[in-house]
């Protein structure tokens, strides 16, 4: 995990919840010696997003929402990488919107982590796609109106192959689980609980450690038990779970395609024409 | 020059590309240059629109003005190319043979410009097969007749075009036999075109950039469709197995030029492209792969805006977009094919520059330029492979931005042992880590601008000379960007022949300008800047770059310049009197 | 000019920004003219910033150079600002009195212009209370001592600011009485400032754009947030109830400026806002509502570039973007306030401009303009909505686009008996009939053109004349635009004082540029651009429209001009001899 | 129907499914005793989205993928209006997908249908976000890999209030299908089964005919009922369910904004500012 540490000092508030997933993102690679150059940490714009700068490996510090399309470019170029997005519950569920749902659809094999705080941090407390109704924000004098985006009914439609929900309050399950979905063939999501102290006084780690539970003896290969699942929440003990939802075995888009299927396009020469390619211009 | 042009004017859904493409191959075949021009609508069916192809021995830099044979379909199409007054944006009324169904056309507006020859078209083609587009092939047979040129190359490319259709083909091949001898039977050849036995290419623009990025060692393209961008995608896709290239169609443009990003990132040439409308999509990631230093290709063609505008037209319109795309000063290449030789030469130098100087290079065409079919000049597959700059594995105090004399700095790729860093769409130092993520430093921030623009420094330094065409002594001066190359040099060319010093500077490196062509500029009576768009969109940037007086010549009503109509915008120059503004800050 | 320049340093969450506004509304409510400066970082905590105030009572014009009061909230604070070769992006070091707290801060560097003011800050305030800010109360007390300021008006800025927190009022009030004594008791009056009885206004310019926003009869706002434009959506969101506004944050940039369109084609005036990387987003539906000719407010919100840049800092670096949002050529109005007054002003006529001309218009601002604080000048609350020519229900053969002499048609909104039409992002004719559905005509597709541009025509007929600032017989001419008004005018003060003929040119409509500036340019020795940023946009335009040499002064550090620092970048100027590159098209 | 009828002919090509949503939008409206200059028809880009023009009402023909957004703007404007949205699957699914989602989550009152011809027609025959695996198009000559959308699931995850599917081959039931779209007060949301004969030679009126029923007795109000039958699809009779899949009653978010619920804007004089106002900058 050591080998993991980048050189710059994490720069979040103290008691943010990405500093768990800064840990468990560390160790899950440590622990499964993947080689920091085979790594790399693609994000948005979000206070989550900065973390490419904490972990030594290749980071890719992208635009507000499309950290997707950058992970899927980057494993389609070279399958041979392991690629982790990382961004927040606004740069995934808001700007980045459609990425999410069309590339969990054609399953890419990346592992895409949101940090997902309830708030926009980085542009200092606004209500971002998940806060609740009736919440109290910067742009919400009144109360939030909006009702919550739920992202694991989201990319469970959209046909994500898994697809898991962390909490930073519990770093073990949180590296455990991220340990799986990098593993896993296929387009492998985690939204996870992570409390914003600044911007997001309700839903810290005392509400998290109330509230949540860890999913045990689910059918992960049930889509509805998992869908059903996924629409629990609360504020009472037991209320929201946690831990890996759906797991399937499913055709990637790398294995599909005819070109990617016969391997790394990094390791390939590219074609080198010849007069009789230009018999189709004669 | 000793051309000749046909025209084949139909509805859309009537085949009238298609028997414009079977006309271009045969004469390709035979040893001659064309070059086409299509004029349709976005429409599946219905409408009118025309296919023109303009064939010669020499070289055909253009669609051509003049109208020696036409293939009328259907009566409106007779009567609109018969008319003095067309109305088809620059496109000349027939002076020569009229080919037509003259059972089912009866009842038309005679000219005398006009030698109409009706075959029996519909008749003909029934007699082999009901396909009502076998007429089409009919036509084609009298208007290789009335050309005088052999029917056996003809045939063949009947053959080829149809072939996966087995005895269609000879179905076509005998119908188009009985259209030609009918024609010999009952009219005299009009016009005798000379064939040459010699290999002659042709293509589209579209084909050529997509030749050229796979020449250039592209293996990667994402894209949503746009026209007219879609047909480089289209040219991708139908080669993808046979070249080893992986197609995307992502669920928008964003998504493609950020994968696109993400696949050079990681060492793989990757291009993107769209039109105007999905270009507006891409304008922050092109900023993103500024800031990061992402060597990043990207295709912009061009057709008449604003907004969806003429979808199926051309214009040059986009080159502000282009040129302003994304926030806050970063270094950026805009190259502009003035032909489809020119594109697929560019398209390579595209990514050696873009990998070079680890920057946004675009390739500006337009729906001319992409669509229509020319003869190929100076082909050279051969091509290196610059890469520029890579640090080299385990490489000590690795800095990837450094701040160089260049620059330029060292680029690492994923994978690459021991040289991990960050790449940050926020400003950064030497190393990749962000400027302001502890204390703001206004210094590095300076520096970290001054090191980008250098690269343009560099670039400018080590830019190819401007393209000239008959620079020598001229008095008057033509200023020219991307596809109107081939309608100015022909006006030059008559020009220069009726004795008037006329030449042009032909910019396809737009930007940033080229210094060099402050020489050309001097001691001139007129410098006339030629764009296919309504404001002058180069013609600004001539100004601000030169503090030139320049007279300005725009066309923008969907279509490309004809030579005889810009030969009398630009003779109408020469001869104009004004008073010039002058107002010097000195 | 008699002023006083205070700045507050310390980490992110220190409380420095809170502290500033105090101090700023202490001397507003004093009679005195302020202008204030922040610098902070993109971070929630930590780093190194400060919040600067500068307080007249002539009228003050930007954040301004020296400094006279410094409280340290910490150590490093302390060291930086009185540190000679400060690297604060052209910030004075101090050269006065510094106010920390000399109990925590003992070792630090010393200078011998400064004259040390230690007061047992924390020591104080733990009198009172726990709470760490409770200390920043007791050193402003400190400071308005200092100043030889009354201490009741500043007592009641501190209860209006803690109002909510009831007794938490009167602790600080008594903290900072305490700090007030003992800067009395141990030191004296460091400068007198005189205060007078009059009503100041101040706010910040995001306040002013939404103010205006509201003056002009806006009742919709879709954003999504960015700094620095999210201020004036933060306007509106805690102004909604009592102005009756809605304000939506939209899921992207693409929503907003799309469902802005859909609202003020419905016939609400609306608006829609963003930064540099959001506008990029944006600018697909640029194109959109000037080729359907709805009326359209953006409000354009610049920092440093390119991509996600420096978040936090200023720049103006999106003009080009800006003039080049959208495919193809389309008219659109550009405005650039160059003071906080100004943005009230210009946003109410960008309204009317968008109404009347049926295109888009665009307020541009900056992080500086936006962000910092300053006094309204003339504020005219009156305001007569003019909503451009409107058809009447049930007119005859309504045209929606007709072809009209000054390029306007009469609109119709939805709702409107017997004046259904279509409007259309495809090109169309006067009806908004798409051209190119059934046969494509080039010539309506250039008199659509025409008819679109002809407005911008019109407009430029119809500009106010352009702002100057002491251009009487000058020698020397600044050009100017945006948020570096305040400085230039300062400079041009003091070099008028030193016998300098120098003026300036202040552009706040800045495209289309007015044609009246050439009146301007004439016989000047120099003519100096002066932008805050790298490669000089306006000086771009200034260049193409009026074929002028300029000097050109950019800044690119992220930090807005001091006054100071441009005196010395205008003066080097003034004397530097150069070969003046003359290229003449003639 | 006649006083909708507007003055441009429809430019579609024979036997295309638009037709019969020309016809269905017209009667419907005029069957509702809609007046022509209450109603807005906006839409994207693509052949479906031509049809603006054909109908005598005002219309708003926009960008590709960015009438949701247009449409909801129009209403929030003027709540008086009736605006439906009109597109292509290309549209709606691809370019607009994050629209369609967050919209349909707020429950905006506007009726939304989109042509779904399960490819590009406009751009000549490119596969489409809902073009089934393995069909050969103009871009996938080797036969499409990328998994298609499912649009009712989608918009059921999101919460709209209203979905259903229609069958461009079932004019009187698509008619009804969109009286009760427009009559539903929320988000209602139209995917219509649409033949294109020019691209789309597999999915035609023969196809659907066989194929399609009619959804009968269904509970409108049980999510996983709509959702389980939403997933639906096939190539034997009785496989594709057209009809109203799912009705709820929900909140609308026009009712729950503080400004919107007190009326109409456009009804609504600005407020005046006066002296007083200025009173926070002082
Ligand atoms: C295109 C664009 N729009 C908006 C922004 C401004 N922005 C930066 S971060 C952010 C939201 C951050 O919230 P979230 O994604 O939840 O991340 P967090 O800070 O909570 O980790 C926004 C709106 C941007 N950088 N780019
Ligand atoms: C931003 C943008 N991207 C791409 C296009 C090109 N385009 C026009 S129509 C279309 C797709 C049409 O398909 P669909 O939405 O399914 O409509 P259909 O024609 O099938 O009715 C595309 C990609 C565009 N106009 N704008
Ligand atoms: S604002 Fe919230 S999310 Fe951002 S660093 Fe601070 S605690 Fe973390
Ligand atoms: S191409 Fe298809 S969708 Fe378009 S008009 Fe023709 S049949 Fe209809
Ligand atoms: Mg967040
Ligand atoms: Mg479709």
């Amino acid at each position: 995990m050591e080998s993991y540490k980048g050189k710059v000092a994490p720069d979040w508030c103290p008691g943010c919840g990405n500093f768990a997933q800064l840990r468990a993102i560390s160790a899950a690679l440590a622990e499964l010696n993947i080689e920091p150059e085979n790594a790399v940490i693609t994000s948005g714009i979000g206070c989550s997003s900065n973390m490419p700068e904490f972990i030594n490996a290749y980071g890719y510090h992208g635009l507000h929402g499309r950290l997707v399309p950058v992970a899927a470019g980057i494993k389609w170029a070279n399958p041979d990488l392991t690629v982790i997005g990382y961004g927040g519950d606004g740069d995934g569920y808001f700007e980045g919107t459609q990425h999410l749902y069309h590339f969990a659809k054609r399953n890419v094999d990346i592992t895409y982590m949101v940090s997902d705080n309830q708030v926009f941090g980085l542009t200092t407390g606004q209500a971002s796609p998940t806060t609740p109704i009736g919440r109290i924000t910067k742009n919400t004098p009144d109360g939030n109106i909006e009702p919550p985006f739920n992202p694991l009914q989201y990319v469970l439609t959209a046909g994500a192959s898994f697809v898991a929900r962390g909490f930073s309050g519990d770093i073990k399950t949180l590296t455990e689980i991220t340990k799986e979905a990098i593993k896993h063939k296929g387009f492998s999501f985690i939204d996870v609980l992570s409390p914003c102290p600044t911007y997001n006084k309700f839903n810290g780690y005392d509400f998290y450690r109330k509230t949540f539970y860890r999913l045990e003896g689910n059918n992960k290969e049930d889509f509805f038990e998992a869908y059903k699942h996924a629409s629990e929440w609360g504020d009472q003990p037991h209320s929201i779970p946690t831990g890996i939802f759906y797991e399937v075995n499913k055709t990637r888009y790398e294995d599909a395609d005819e070109v990617l299927s016969k391997g790394s396009l990094k390791k390939t020469a590219p074609y080198k024409l010849t007069e009789d390619d230009m018999a189709e211009f004669y | 020059m000793d051309d000749v042009i046909v025209r084949i004017g139909g509805a859309a859904g009537d085949g009238v590309q298609s028997a414009g493409l079977i006309l271009t191959k045969t004469f390709s075949r035979n040893g001659l240059y064309v070059s086409t021009y299509n004029y349709y609508q976005s429409l599946i069916r219905g409408g009118q629109g025309w296919y023109q192809i303009r064939t010669s021995e020499e070289v055909v830099k253009n669609q051509g003005s003049g109208l020696d044979v036409l293939i009328a379909l259907n009566e409106d199409a007779l009567n609109r190319h018969t008319d003095e007054n067309i109305n088809e944006g620059g496109a000349s009324p027939l002076s020569g043979i009229a080919i037509f169904d003259g059972v089912m056309i009866t009842n038309y507006n005679k000219n005398s410009k006009v030698k109409y020859c009706p075959v029996p078209l519909r008749d003909i083609a029934l007699k082999y097969d009901k396909n009502p587009l076998l007429k089409n092939t009919v036509a084609l047979g009298a208007t290789i007749a009335s050309l005088g040129i052999g029917f056996d190359t003809f045939a063949n490319v009947i053959r080829e075009v149809f072939d996966k259709k087995g005895k269609i083909a000879e179905l076509n091949v005998n119908a188009a036999k009985e259209g030609y001898d009918y024609f010999m039977d009952n009219y005299s050849v009009y016009k005798k075109v000379k064939t040459i036995k010699r290999k002659m290419y042709a293509s589209t623009g579209g084909d050529a950039v997509g030749f050229g990025g796979i020449n250039a060692g592209m293996q990667m393209y994402f894209a949503y469709p746009m026209t007219p961008a879609s047909s480089v995608m289209q040219f991708f896709s139908t080669h993808a197995k046979k070249y080893n290239i992986f197609v995307k169609v992502t669920e928008d443009e964003i998504s493609a030029i950020n994968a696109a990003i993400g696949a050079n990132y990681a060492g793989v040439r990757t291009m993107t492209g769209s039109s105007g409308g999905g270009f507006a999509l891409m304008t922050e990631g092109v900023g993103l792969a500024a800031m990061t230093e992402v060597p990043l290709v990207v295709y912009e063609a061009q057709r008449p805006g604003p907004s969806t505008g003429l979808p199926t037209k051309t214009e040059q319109g986009d080159l502000n977009q282009v040129i302003g795309a994304g926030q806050g000063d970063f270094p950026r290449i805009v190259l502009a094919p003035g032909n489809i030789t020119d594109a697929f030469n560019l398209t390579k130098e595209a990514f050696n520059l873009a990998y070079k100087y680890q920057l946004p290079v675009f390739i500006m065409s337009d729906l001319y330029l992409a669509e229509h079919v020319e003869t190929l000049l100076n082909i050279d597959l051969d091509y290196i492979m610059d890469n520029g700059l890579m640090a080299r594995d385990n490489e000590e105090n690795y800095k990837r931005y450094e701040f160089t004399d260049s620059g330029i700095s060292k680029r690492a790729v994923p994978g690459q042992k021991g040289l991990m860093h960050n790449e940050d769409s926020d400003e950064h130092d030497e190393y990749g880590n962000v400027v302001s993520d502890q204390v703001t430093d206004p210094k590095i921030r300076m520096l970290s601008v001054e090191k980008r623009m250098r690269k343009i420094k560099e670039y400018i330094k080590n830019m190819p000379p401007t393209r000239t065409y008959k620079i020598e002594e001229a008095d008057y001066l033509i200023v020219q960007w991307g596809s109107t190359r081939g309608a100015v040099e022909e006006v030059i060319d008559k020009l220069r022949g009726e004795d008037i010093k006329i030449g042009a500077v032909e910019i396809d490196h737009i930007f940033p300008l080229n210094p060099d062509i402050k020489n050309y500029l001097k001691n001139k009576k007129k410098i006339i800047v030629v764009e296919n768009n309504y404001s002058g969109q180069l013609n600004r940037l001539l100004k601000s770059e030169f503090l030139i007086n320049t007279d300005f010549i725009g066309k923008y009503d969907g279509e490309a310049f004809y030579p005889d109509e810009l030969k009398n915008s630009i003779e109408g120059k020469i001869n104009e009197k004004y008073e010039k503004i002058k107002i010097r800050g000195e």
